[in-house]
C-alpha cells in the first residue's frame, strides 16, 4: 500500500487506539480539527472526544498530565504542534519523563509518546522550523527516534506507543507528504537501516535527510563515487553496530542533518564513530549540517539547508587522493 | 472606575460597552465616551485597517505572503486599543496583529515582512515603540512586563500594552506575567482578545472561568471585561488602564471572522450560522451607525475615508508585489553583535557556494 | 460547604476554621467538626509526626541525612489532609512533606531515602498510592491532574491529593494544572501550604491577590482559604474537597518553624518575634487542648502516644543509623525499561574499575 | 589577593553594579538571603531594593522579565537557583533571548546574564547536579561561559555583564568554595587559556573539571606522560585556535566533563578537534565523562564523576605503543 508520511501516522495512531484501549491521543487541536497537518484527522470521530481531544493551549500542561495519565496506567500520545513549541514543557520532559522511572527505582513506567513535527523545509515562519533533536538526545532516559520513510513512520510510532519507555517521536514535517510503501515488515527499533549500499562512502542521515542522502548517492554515481546510506531511524538509543559496520567498510563518512552543526547531534556521531572506527578511517568524518544560526525566513532558508550539492562538496573533501594508507600530513 | 479600591476585585458581569450593537449609545456605561475626533479617527482607522487585512489575505492567495493570520471581525481591539496608547507607551503584539501595527504606524510592508517570509521582522521595534510580532504564545507577556518594570526603575512615564488571545491565557507565562505584574504592580495592560477559539478550539475546551477576566482575581491585577467589537468601549478602557500606572487585565470579547490563517480550514469546527451572527455584530459598522446617527460621518467623509483605504491598499499591494532579492549574508550578521569566527567562517563558506 | 453553586466565587475573608487558637471550637463554622475518633487519630499522627520530624532534623546533624526540610508548625496541614485521604486516593507530595508520606503509612526509612541521599526515592508509589516527593517546584499539580483524570476516564473513584508551598503557586505549571483541571473538572485537591515563606521570600514578594486562594477564580476551580493549623478545619475541607468529584484549591494559612532546611540561616529573613508568634499558635497544643477540654484526652493517652512518638523515632533512628553500601550497578539499571548497550557498556567499565 | 569563587563573583557583581547603574540583578532569593550560595551576599543592602531584588518563584517569568527590561535598556543578571531549575525558562532562553538580536537584524540588543550554579560533587540530591552546559551551546545566538578559577569566575562574570549579548554563566557549584588569586590581568573572553604546558597529551578541561584536569596532569607525571591542560573558558563560541594548537602539538587529546557523554559538549569538542587536526592524531580523541544517566544520588554520584583516576585510564589508552605514526590497524 502506497500512503504519504502523514497517512502512515494517521493509520498508526488508528491502530494502536482500536488495540489499546488505554491508548490516549491529545494535544492542541489534535482532536475535530485533526491537527493542523492532520495527523491526527478523523480519530477523535472514530474513537470518541474522551480518547482523542483538544487540551488547553498549554504543552507543559500536556506533557505534565500524560505523566499522571501513564503513572495512572495509560499510554497517553501527545502532540507538540511545532517543534519550538515544545520548549514550554522541556522542565516537564527533562525532570520527569526522562527520569521517573530511574527515580523510582523501575517502579513507575511512563509509556508517553511525544509527537514532535520537526525541521524545516516548508516556507515556515520563525519558531515552526528547529531541529530539536540534540536536545533530547542528551537526556539520559528518553528514546529518541525519527523516521524517513512512511513505512518507519508507521512501525517506529506503534514500537514508540508499544515501548514502556518515554519517547520522543520527530516527524520530519517536510517529508508528510512523500509517498511510499508500508511494507508489514518488523525492524527492531533501535536499529539503524542501510538505505542503500556502497563501497566507497557512508552517509549517515536520519528523518527528513534521509531521502536527501539517497538522493545525493545517486548524483554521486556520476563522479564515481558509491555511497552508502544509513538511516539511524533511533537517535537513542544509537545503533552502533550498523553504523559502524558501514564505516569500516567505506573508511569514509559523512554526517547530514538540518540542525546548527556546533553541538548537534552529528558530533556524537562524529565522536564514536571516530572513537571505534579511526584506524579505518582515510579522513576525518564530516558534518554536512545547517548554520550555527537561528532559523533563517522562508526566503532564505534554502541556504541554509544541507542538499545534494552540498554533501557532495564534503564527500568530495575526504582526501581521495591520499593513497597512503591512513596517511599522515604534519 | 476599574481601580478604585471600592469596587469588586470581579469583573462586571456583562461586558462595559459604549455603543450597542446597532450602534446606539448605552446610557448607563461607566465609561467616558471618547471625544468626537478621536471617534472618528477610531473609525478611519478601522476602516483603512480592515482594508489592508483584506488585502494582506488576497497577498496570500497570490502567493506574496507566507502566510497570514487575519484580524477581520478583531478591528475593535487593534485600532481602540493602539490608538488609546499614548506616544511613549509600548506595544507587545502577536502574529495576528498586524492592523494593530500599521494603526501604530509601522509602515505596511515593514508589518508584513514576518509574514511575506523575507525576515523575522521588518520594522525597527524603536521607531514605534512596538516590540516584534510574537509567535510563541504569550511569551510576549512577560517581555511587557520587564519593559514596563523597568520604565517604572528609570522614572519613565511609560505603560506597555500586551495582546494576547483567549488560547494564550492558558500557557504558564501568561500566569506569571500576571503574577510578575500583580506584585510589581508594573504599569501593563494585558488585552485579551478573546475571538472565541485557539485555531479550532473553542473557548470551553480553554478554561472554565465564567470570563478569562476573572483571572485577574488570583494576581490582584484589576480586571475588565469589554465587548471587543464596539471601539469606543475599547478606546475607553485601555486609555484608562494605561493611565492608571499600574496593571490591568482586559478581556476584550470579540471573532475571528476569518480562519486562524489563509491555510487553516475553519469549517473543521465552526459553523457558518456562528460567523454569520458575529458578522451582524460587526465593529465597523457600529462605529459607522453611531457616527451617523451623530451627524459626524457624512458620506463625503465616509467615501474620503474608503478611498484612503483603497489607496493604502494599492500601495500595499504595490510594496509587496515587487520582486525581492534577499541577501544570504543576513543569515550570519546578527547572531551575535560581532559575528563570531565560526560564523564569518560558514558566511564565506556560503558566499563561495553561491559564487 | 464550598461547591454550591450559590456560593460566591471567592474564598472566604476569613479562613475556615473549627478550632480556635486556643482550642475552643467555633461555634458557627460551616465546616463539619470530624467524629472523635478521627480527632483522636489526627492528634496522635500529628504528636508523632512531629517527633519523626524532629529525629529527621537531629539525623541532619550527625551526617546520616544529606539535607531535610523540615515540616515542624505544618503538622495540621501534613496530617489533617493526609488523613482525610480516602483508601483509593493518591497523594502528590513535595520535598517537605515526609510527614504527610509516614502519616500515610509510608515507611520512614523509605521515606528519607531521598533525603539521605541513598536514592532518589525509597518507596513503591504504588504500595501507598504515594508519588515521588518532587522537587521541581509545582510540576507535581499536573502530575496529580493527569492522573485525577485518568483516574475519570478509566472510571476509577480516585482523587489526587497534590501539595505545594505558597512559592509554588508562582510557578506556570501550577497555573497549568488548575487551568486543565478546571476544563476536565478533574477530581484534584491542591493543598497549598501558605507556610509565608519560598525559602527566604516572604508571600508579599510573591503575590499580590489578598489570599491566594483567589487562584481558583480565574480557573473555575472552588476555593477555599482554611486556617492551616487547625486540624480539624483541614481534616473537614480536604476530606469533602476530595469527595466533591471536582477540583479545589485550598490554601492552608500556616507557618514552617525550622529553616527552610538545615542548611539554611532563616535568620536572616524573619525576627524571631514572628517565630515566636507561630509558635504560639502551634496546631498540636490547639487539637490536644481541645480534646482535653473534652475529655477525651487524658493523661494515660497522651503519655501513650507521646511514648509511640519516641519508639517511632527510635526506630528510625535505628534504621537510619545503619551503614549502607550503595550499589553502583544501580545507576544503570533503570534508565530504561530493558538496559541499552550503551549502558551494559558503561555499567561493565564501572564494575571492571571496581573490580 | 586570595578570594574563593563564590566571594570573586560576588565582586564581579558589586563592581559592575557600583559601575553601570543600569546593572539590575535579580531572581530567588538573591536579596536578603545573599542567594543560596551566598553569591549576591550583601548587594541588596548595599545597592538597594531596586536593583538587587527577590522575584515571585518562576523561572521563565524571571527570564521573561529580564528580556523586557534588557529591551529597555537595563542589563539584567539573573539567578537561576540551580541547574535543573533553569529549565523552567528553557522556551524564554531558547526561543527569545537567544534569537531576538537576529530577529530584529541587530536592533534589539539583549545584554542580559543568566547565571547557573551547575554540576554535582556537593551532595546534592536529585534536580540539584545537572550539567546542562549541552543544551545552551548547542543554540545558536547565546554566549557560554563557565570559569574554572577565582580568577576567571572574577572576569568572565565581568565580561559577560560588558557583553552586548546574552550570556549564559554556568558556575560550578563545587568550585564556589575554591580559593585562588585574583590575578587582575585581562583575558578576551572567548579565548580558552593553556593553564599548563605538557608535550604528550592535552587535557581539554572546563569549569569543575579544570582542577581536575590539573591533578590529573601532576598524577601523571608519575607515570611518564607530560599532560598540557587547556580550560576552555569559553564554551560557545569555541577557541579551536588555542585548541587546535595544542592537539597538534601533542597529537593526542582527551576531553572531561561532568555531563553525560551521550550527545554532550565533549562530542562537539572531539567533532571539531579532529576535523581540524586529524593527521596529527596518533589517536582518536577520547572522553571521560559523565555516564549515559540522570545524575545519581549524593551516594552513588562519586562513581559518577570523572576523576584523575579515569582520566589517566583515558590517557593511557591513546595508543602510546603504536609507534607507526598515524599507523592503520585493519
Ligand atoms: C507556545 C506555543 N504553542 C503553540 C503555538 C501554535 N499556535 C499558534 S496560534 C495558536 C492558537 C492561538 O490562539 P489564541 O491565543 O486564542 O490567539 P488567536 O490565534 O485566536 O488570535 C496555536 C496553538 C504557538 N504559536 N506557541
Ligand atoms: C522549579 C524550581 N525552582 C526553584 C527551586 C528551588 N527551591 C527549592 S524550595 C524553594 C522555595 C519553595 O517555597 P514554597 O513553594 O513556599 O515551599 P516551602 O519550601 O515553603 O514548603 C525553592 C526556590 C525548585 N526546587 N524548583
Ligand atoms: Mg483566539
Ligand atoms: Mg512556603
Amino acid at each position: 500500500m502506497t500512503v504519504s508520511m502523514g497517512r502512515a501516522l494517521n493509520q498508526a495512531l488508528a491502530d494502536a487506539l482500536s488495540e489499546d484501549p488505554g491508548v490516549l491521543v491529545f494535544g492542541e487541536d489534535v482532536g475535530p480539527l485533526g491537527g493542523v497537518f492532520r495527523v491526527t484527522d478523523g480519530l477523535t470521530a472514530r474513537f470518541g472526544e474522551s480518547r482523542v481531544f483538544d487540551t488547553p493551549l498549554a504543552e507543559s500542561g500536556i506533557v505534565g498530565t500524560a505523566i499522571g495519565m501513564a503513572m495512572n496506567g495509560l499510554r497517553p500520545v501527545v502532540e507538540m504542534q511545532f517543534d519550538a513549541f515544545a520548549y514550554p514543557a522541556f522542565e516537564q520532559i527533562t525532570s520527569h519523563l526522562a527520569k521517573m522511572r530511574n527515580r523510582t527505582r523501575g517502579r513507575v513506567s511512563l509509556p508517553v509518546v511525544i509527537r514532535v513535527p520537526y525541521g524545516g523545509g516548508i516556507g515556515g515562519v520563525e519558531h515552526h522550523c528547529d531541529s530539536s533533536e540534540a536536545y533530547y538526545t542528551h537526556t539520559p532516559g528518553l528514546t529518541v527516534v525519527t523516521p524517513g520513510t512512511p513505512d518507519d513512520a508507521y512501525r517506529l510510532l506503534r514500537d514508540s506507543i508499544a515501548s514502556p519507555d518515554p519517547v520522543i517521536f520527530l516527524e520530519p514535517k517536510r517529508r508528510y507528504w512523500a509517498k511510499g510503501e508500508l511494507s508489514g515488515a518488523a525492524v527492531p527499533m533501535d536499529r539503524a537501516l542501510v538505505r542503500r549500499t556502497g563501497r566507497d562512502v557512508t552517509l549517515i542521515a536520519y528523518g527528513p535527510m534521509v531521502a536527501t542522502a539517497l538522493e545525493t548517492a545517486e548524483a554521486a554515481v556520476e563522479e564515481g563515487w558509491d555511497v552508502e546510506v544509513v538511516d539511524l531511524r533511533s537517535l537513542s538509543p544509537f545503533d552502533d553496530e550498523t553504523v559502524c559496520a558501514s564505516v569500516r567498510k567505506t573508511g569514509r563518512a559523512v554526517v547530514v542533518h538540518e540542525a546548527a552543526g556546533f553541538g548537534g547531534y552529528g558530533a556524537e556521531v562524529v565522536a564514536r564513530v571516530t572513537e571505534r572506527c579511526f584506524h579505518h578511517l582515510h579522513a576525518p568524518v564530516l558534518r554536512v549540517t545547517g548554520f550555527d544560526i537561528p532559523y533563517p525566513p522562508p526566503k532564505l532558508e534554502e541556504h541554509h539547508l544541507p542538499n545534494v550539492d552540498r554533501i557532495l562538496d564534503a564527500v568530495a573533501r575526504l582526501q581521495w587522493d591520499d593513497e597512503v594508507v591512513g596517511g599522515y600530513r604534519a | 472606575m476599574v481601580h478604585t479600591r471600592e469596587r469588586s476585585l470581579l469583573p462586571t458581569e456583562e461586558p462595559l460597552s459604549l455603543l450597542r450593537k446597532d450602534g446606539s449609545p448605552v446610557e448607563d456605561s461607566p465609561l467616558t465616551m471618547p471625544d468626537d475626533d478621536v471617534l472618528l479617527e477610531l473609525h478611519r482607522r478601522m476602516v483603512v485597517g480592515r482594508r489592508f487585512d483584506t488585502q494582506a489575505t488576497a497577498l496570500t492567495k497570490q502567493g506574496r505572503l507566507a502566510v497570514y493570520p487575519s484580524s477581520r471581525g478583531q478591528e475593535a481591539c487593534e485600532v481602540g486599543s493602539v490608538l488609546a496608547m499614548r506616544a511613549e507607551d509600548w506595544l507587545f503584539p502577536t502574529y495576528r496583529d498586524s492592523v494593530a501595527l500599521v494603526t501604530r504606524g509601522v509602515d505596511p510592508a515593514e508589518t508584513l515582512t514576518l509574514l511575506q517570509g523575507g525576515w523575522h521582522l521588518g520594522y525597527d521595534p524603536y521607531e514605534h515603540r512596538v516590540g516584534p510580532q510574537c509567535t510563541p504564545l504569550a511569551t510576549n507577556t512577560l517581555h511587557a512586563v520587564g519593559f514596563a518594570h523597568a520604565a517604572r526603575l528609570k522614572g519613565e512615564d511609560t505603560a506597555a500594552l500586551v495582546l494576547l488571545g483567549d488560547g494564550a491565557t492558558s500557557e504558564g507565562d501568561t500566569h506569571e506575567a500576571l503574577n510578575f505584574a500583580g506584585v510589581w504592580r508594573a504599569p501593563v495592560v494585558f488585552l485579551v482578545q478573546n475571538n472565541g477559539y485557539a485555531i479550532s478550539v473553542p473557548l470551553s475546551k480553554q478554561n472554565a472561568a465564567p470570563t478569562l477576566a476573572h483571572k485577574g482575581v488570583g494576581y490582584g491585577v484589576p480586571s475588565v471585561l469589554v465587548d471587543g467589537n464596539d471601539v469606543a468601549a475599547v478606546y475607553a478602557v485601555v486609555r484608562e488602564a494605561l493611565e492608571s500606572g499600574g496593571p490591568t487585565l482586559v478581556e476584550a470579547l470579540t471573532y475571528r471572522i476569518e480562519a486562524h490563517t489563509n491555510a487553516d480550514d475553519a469549517t473543521r469546527y465552526r459553523t457558518s450560522d456562528e460567523v454569520a451572527a458575529w458578522l451582524d455584530r460587526d465593529p465597523v459598522d457600529r462605529i459607522e451607525a453611531y457616527l451617523t446617527s451623530r451627524g459626524l460621518l457624512d458620506p463625503a467623509r465616509r467615501s474620503a475615508v474608503a478611498a484612503e483605504a483603497e489607496e493604502f491598499a494599492a500601495s500595499v499591494r504595490d510594496k509587496m508585489n515587487v520582486d525581492r532579492t534577499y541577501d544570504p549574508a543576513a543569515l550570519f550578521e546578527h547572531v551575535y553583535a560581532t559575528p563570531t569566527r565560526h560564523l564569518r567562517e560558514q558566511a564565506a563558506a556560503l558566499a563561495e557556494e553561491l559564487a
